[in-house]
């Protein structure tokens, strides 16, 4: 078959959905890197023309990676909901577009259409968005997801705490816990990233977590970030609250993380079967980020936008509570400057909302990428309007382990503030209790004697 | 109201955190203090230096004549190669031609016709300084040990990524890589090195078949650390026969003094 | 006399206050073409850390350019509140900037020390300032300004409708007037740029405005923004409510704009004694925009952003009703890329908000610029959530007589959706009783009888 | 609620705007429709589209033999010259040297050693599109009527600036400078030229000493509207010797017909 767009007297041709969907991605180096980009802007405004008269119906039918190849491309198609689908059915990519721009695609129309889109038409109905439409219908998407706390209501923005260490030190980083609740986060959840793939180094960190959080009485949830079969193997003899684990969007990216589908259904089971949840049971944490398919060589010619919400067809299937994409993380050669990242980010977040999930980003860069402080600055700024569910806090924005800059404990005391948003309801109830901020969010003097110092 | 009382007279603006003590622990930028929530600026300008600074690495250049040098007495083979990338700016756009080595490297490895039980290979990867200064280190401690069991050579890649391991690997007919490559710098530690371990390496293998120990420099890991680590990964592959998430490391299983013990 | 820094065993020395705060800037194009950025990062940094421990007071005896050759200079120091500085005159730069940061820095306050910050002092501490330190800053700042509406109220956002034709065609110029109020644009002003600096045609251009205002009872004002010395010569012969002209920041700018403080106090006098507006009398609209004194080899080698400033206090002799930064209108000799036009933009308004004028921003880029729509997406709501008074309404963005691309009446609704903003009191109430939007900011379906539709 | 009602069969999704009949009176953007306030879809294609064509009008070239081609007929001496820029980058960043012509160029000015009354420079500027298409057009209807009063020269330069003309005419001794430039290229019209005279041009010489021709494309100003106002200046400023900010267009005064009626 085959899409096509003629623009003046030039014919473009595009031999299918995949390379369709490619060309019309804006640029990033990723693409270019993968030899799938639009060659000039003329031919990324065709694709964008051809695509826009797409039917949604297509997407069922022309799988961009085959069914029988691919556990993801199966588990799309098996679990669309066509119920969900109808009221949109009839509409062209294009029209999808239009469509959740008006008045008519509300908060609650929008929650109930969720099941019935694909990963893929998501990704293309963004591809035709410009930064604002990506902005303003993220905006209308609300998606709450509940463990001791209540992430993603309106006019709240919740902060992962990052507490890393070079060597899993858990007196640094207890010191950075401290540092970051004492400003305000951590209602996301406190989430280390282990240095090293340890099952003990993992237990230990999550019992010192549990610890802190039950000496304290914080309505808040904690994780390790290690491999979620190390995550198994401890998971009836440490304190596991959330279980995380990074995906891909395709069957072989994910293999090359070292996991599928049946170790992910594997490590829901199990945690959720430990009930430790108060005002909800949602157990899985996962992350995700553009590149990553490509990185494993597990792209299949699929931008690598596309590879990343099909990543968010697992998450889905695993009903989780904090879903991450690590934007900025893996490096220039996937998103080489500030403008790629800020764009890449709106796009993940708002087809993460469409599709349903409860999306945070880490809004972050490498010192091997263009970009600085101003670029994360901006990006902050419009996924808080966007309604972005949390972000990162790192010490200083400066993560000594991971080495990259994301967002820090400030960042976030600044961005509740210039758009007046509140921490998850019962962190926030605790924050006040604690005399760490007042009503309207600002930080108070804290002595030397406060009960958190005493950990 | 008056204006002509001073905003603040004397004291500093800054609400300075009374946990400043914590700093001990951690070389996180913790007790940063607040203006009005947002950074001070003293914390604004040094993180901006340190980003200067961090850029700065990203640029400095594999010392392999240093290297070869203070590799010389381990009496092992080593071998200088480089990737398929061309320059810095390549290197960063262009992961693909960092995993693989260049026609001429590919040549002398071919040449050699020799077979080897470990290959250590050394990386610049994202910080060339990071294995500038420790990767000798750690050979001189790790190599002289294993001589007595396990054939060995050593290859230095310029811009090398970790997967470039594979392909040396593969043309030295290798039952095991380590590679010792620079992570990337971050605005604390510019000199952070990492160690990538992979049993039976061949070209295409993804990470889900190695296993990593990370964050090696003098605020992190210890080499002493890393050594233990790396001689258990050896060990567990070589019985095993694999590499990967597979071996998790079991803390209670390593070894107390793989080798002799010395810290960073 | 000099300022140092030495940063490891590395030691920054700036000749003068005039270096310094070039070296401190951060890098753009113009400040690269006119030979005074900082050479390296590392020297940028040197410059931001010698500037911090500047102590304001320095910026009252060590003048940029000389008293004795440059009017603005004189303006600067003459005009010189000392009363209101008193409050700050104990702080360094790096303090300024710390302590705007604080609660202590209300609005009030702010207002109140605005006639004792000079240009110099204001552009000083933007340069040790984060994107988000511009945003938080700037939207406590309220500037409020009227003449028949009021703009610059808290939560509201006001747009000047600019309705250009490439030949100054009336009945052209009145098509997009009629588009702009029906997207609820034209509270800041109805502003037509004329393509021809013809007293006779600008006088008609100004009739039809004012009858198309009088006939719909429009609670605006109009401006045809000709040469000052156009408007001069016509003044009381057509319907003059504001005055328009470009300002720099230099003397010799200026004199390259063909004008000087003395016809602008002319232009002002005249404007202001006609009494034209109902809720208040502020008679003048100013635009600046970095790079016209390079442009005019009138930089003196002061950094273009500090010239910009300087033009501010050229504004706030007038007591202007609008001013607009033209941020990326000049070129990418000036600013090259969306993200210096970005950055370059919440200075502007950051500095102008601190002084204490109205300021709007013509969020634009030309087309031999490297930025897009999606920059100015992300710029727009970066202003929108410091609190920008008023953008520009363009229709369809594409201003057909400038050549470049700007907001248009559609980026308007956007804007005033997402941030919940409204237009001007005045002229959201004509909005209202015209059936053009509804109470939630809505645009109502407009039937082909519609009264505007008569004109 | 049911979802399986279509959320809008058939019709589309666009509110549009009841007054398309407008558009008959303007090429501006208006009655685009919107969805929810924001654009239609097809509008924002429409526009990329358009950015991606202005784009490549930057980057077209002056046509210099076509030029000298068309102009030959006059009778009036043609140069060629070029500016200090190398390439249409550094023209972008440089527009310090665009006004300045490049030693060659000055070289061959100074060799004719001649005085002219006017000369008319056409430069490239930013859409050398621009006066490809209309340069020619405009002097050929204007040198014929003014040869008899005034000695006129033609200038063609590459990589050019307005000011550039400063110097031309400072080197050919000029009185008056016109000069042709190519305008900065819009989304709905690439090729706009615009008209900068000059009194007394010089080196060094600011825009507030000349008077200014824009617009001039099939959508905008008529060659015979320039050529009015083009008349015009140039007999106010000989009269009064000065250009710039102190001559007004007064439309009373415009010559009616000033030369053979053209239009565009
Ligand atoms: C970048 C990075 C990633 C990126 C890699 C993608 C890319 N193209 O670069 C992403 C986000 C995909 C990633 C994923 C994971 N990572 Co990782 N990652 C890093 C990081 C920050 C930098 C690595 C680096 O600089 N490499 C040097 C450059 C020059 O080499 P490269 O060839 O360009 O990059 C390759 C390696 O970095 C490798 N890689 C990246 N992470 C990991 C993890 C493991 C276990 C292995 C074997 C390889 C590997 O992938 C790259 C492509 O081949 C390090 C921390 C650090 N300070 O080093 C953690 C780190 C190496 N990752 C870690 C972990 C745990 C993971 C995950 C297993 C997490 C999870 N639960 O899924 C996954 C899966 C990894 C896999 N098997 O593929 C741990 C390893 C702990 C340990 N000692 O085993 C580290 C130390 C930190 C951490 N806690 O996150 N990671
Ligand atoms: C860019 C621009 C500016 C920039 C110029 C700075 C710069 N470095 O480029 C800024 C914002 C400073 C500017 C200011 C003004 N401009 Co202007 N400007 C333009 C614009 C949009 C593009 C010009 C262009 O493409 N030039 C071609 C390039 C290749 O030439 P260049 O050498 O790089 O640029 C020089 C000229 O553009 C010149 N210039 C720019 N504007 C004007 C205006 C006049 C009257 C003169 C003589 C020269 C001049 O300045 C540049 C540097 O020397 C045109 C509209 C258009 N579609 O052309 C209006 C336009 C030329 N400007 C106009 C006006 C009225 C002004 C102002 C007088 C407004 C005011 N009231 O103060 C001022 C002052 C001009 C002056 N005397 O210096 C009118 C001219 C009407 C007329 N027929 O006389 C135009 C047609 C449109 C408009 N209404 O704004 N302008």
């Amino acid at each position: 078959m085959g899409y096509r767009c003629s623009i003046h007297s030039r014919n473009y041709v595009f031999a299918d959905l995949k390379m369709l969907l490619a060309k019309a991605t804006p640029f990033r180096s990723g693409d270019a890197l993968a030899g799938v980009a639009a060659e000039s802007n003329e031919e990324r405004v065709a694709a964008q023309m051809a695509l826009s008269d797409v039917p949604l119906k297509n997407f069922l039918n022309e799988v961009l990676i085959p069914y029988e190849n691919d556990e993801i491309t199966r588990l799309i198609i098996d679990s669309h909901d066509s119920e969900a689908f109808k009221s949109v059915s009839h509409f062209t990519v294009g029209e999808l577009r239009d469509w959740l721009l008006t008045e008519a695609a509300s908060t609650e129309t929008l929650r109930k259409l969720a099941p019935g889109l694909t990963p893929e038409m998501v990704a293309a109905t963004s591809k035709l968005m410009r930064n604002q439409d990506l902005i303003k219908v993220a905006q209308k998407c609300e998606v709450v997801s509940k463990f001791r706390g209540t992430i993603g209501l309106p006019g709240r923005l919740s902060v992962r705490l990052q507490p890393n260490s070079p060597v899993d030190d858990s007196r640094a980083i207890a010191a950075s816990l401290i540092d970051g609740l004492m400003y305000g986060c951590g209602d996301a959840v406190l989430g280390i990233n282990p240095a090293t793939d340890s099952p003990e180094i993992v237990a230990e960190l999550l019992k010192m977590l549990d610890h802190v959080r039950l000496k304290f009485d914080i309505p808040t949830q904690s994780c390790v970030l290690c491999h979620v079969t190390t995550a198994l193997k401890i998971i009836h003899k440490a304190p596991v609250d959330l279980v995380f684990q990074s995906i891909g969007g395709t069957e072989k990216t994910n293999a090359s993380f070292g996991i599928n589908l049946s170790v992910l259904q594997e490590a829901w089971e199990a945690a959720s079967s430990l009930n430790r949840g108060t005002v909800g049971n949602q157990v899985m944490y996962f992350e995700t980020g553009q590149g990553s398919a490509l990185s494993a060589n597990a792209n299949f010619g699929v931008d690598q936008q596309t590879c990343e919400v099909r990543a968010y067809a697992v998450a889905r299937k695993f009903n989780p509570f904090l879903v991450n994409t690590v934007v900025g993380f893996i490096g220039p050669e996937y998103l080489y400057d500030g403008k790629q990242i800020i764009r890449a980010a709106l796009e993940d977040h708002f087809c993460a909302k469409l599709l349903g999930l409860p999306m945070g980003t880490d809004i972050c860069y490498t010192n091997h990428a263009e970009a600085d402080q101003d670029d994360m600055d901006n990006l902050l700024t419009l996924l808080g309007v966007a309604g972005v569910n949390f972000i990162m806090g790192v010490p200083g924005a400066d993560d000594i382990m991971l080495n990259y800059q994301s967002t820090s404990f400030h960042d976030a005391m600044y961005i509740r503030k210039v758009l007046n948003k509140k921490p998850a309801p019962e962190f926030e109830q605790w924050l006040l209790s604690s005399g760490i901020v007042d009503e309207r969010g600002n930080r108070l003097p804290i002595s030397g004697s406060h009960k958190l110092l005493s950990v | 109201m008056s204006t002509d009382k001073p905003v603040s007279v004397g004291a500093s603006v800054i609400q300075e955190d009374t946990w400043i003590g914590l700093k001990n622990f951690t070389k996180a930028r913790i007790a940063l203090g607040n203006v009005g929530g947002s950074l001070p600026l003293r914390e604004v300008l040094a993180l901006k230096l340190a980003h200067a600074g961090a850029k700065d690495a990203i640029y400095s250049g594999l010392d392999v004549d240093g290297l070869r040098e203070q590799l010389s007495g381990l009496q092992v083979p080593v071998f200088c190669l480089s990737s398929r990338v061309e320059d810095r700016m390549q290197y960063l756009k262009r992961p693909d031609l960092g995993r693989r080595l260049n026609e001429q490297s590919v040549v002398s490895l071919k040449e050699t016709g020799q077979t080897f039980d470990l290959v250590f290979v050394v990386a610049d990867g994202l910080s060339a300084e990071a294995v500038n200064l420790h990767a000798s280190e750690v050979l001189k401690l790790v190599i002289p040990e294993l001589a007595s069991h396990y054939k060995i050579a050593v290859a230095l890649v310029s811009q090398g990524r970790v997967a470039v391991g594979d392909e040396i690997g593969e043309l030295l007919n290798a039952r095991f890589t380590a590679v010792l490559i620079g992570e990337r710098p971050g605005l604390s530690s510019h000199e952070s090195m990492g160690i990538y371990t992979t049993y039976a390496p061949e070209v295409g293998l993804t990470d889900e078949r190695r296993n990593c120990i990370s964050n090696i420099h003098p605020d992190g890991m210890s080499y002493w650390d890393a050594l233990r680590i790396l001689s258990y990964l050896i060990e567990q592959s070589f019985q095993r026969k694999i590499s990967g998430v597979d071996i998790k490391l079991e803390l209670d299983q390593l070894p107390q003094e793989p080798l002799s013990r010395n810290s960073i």
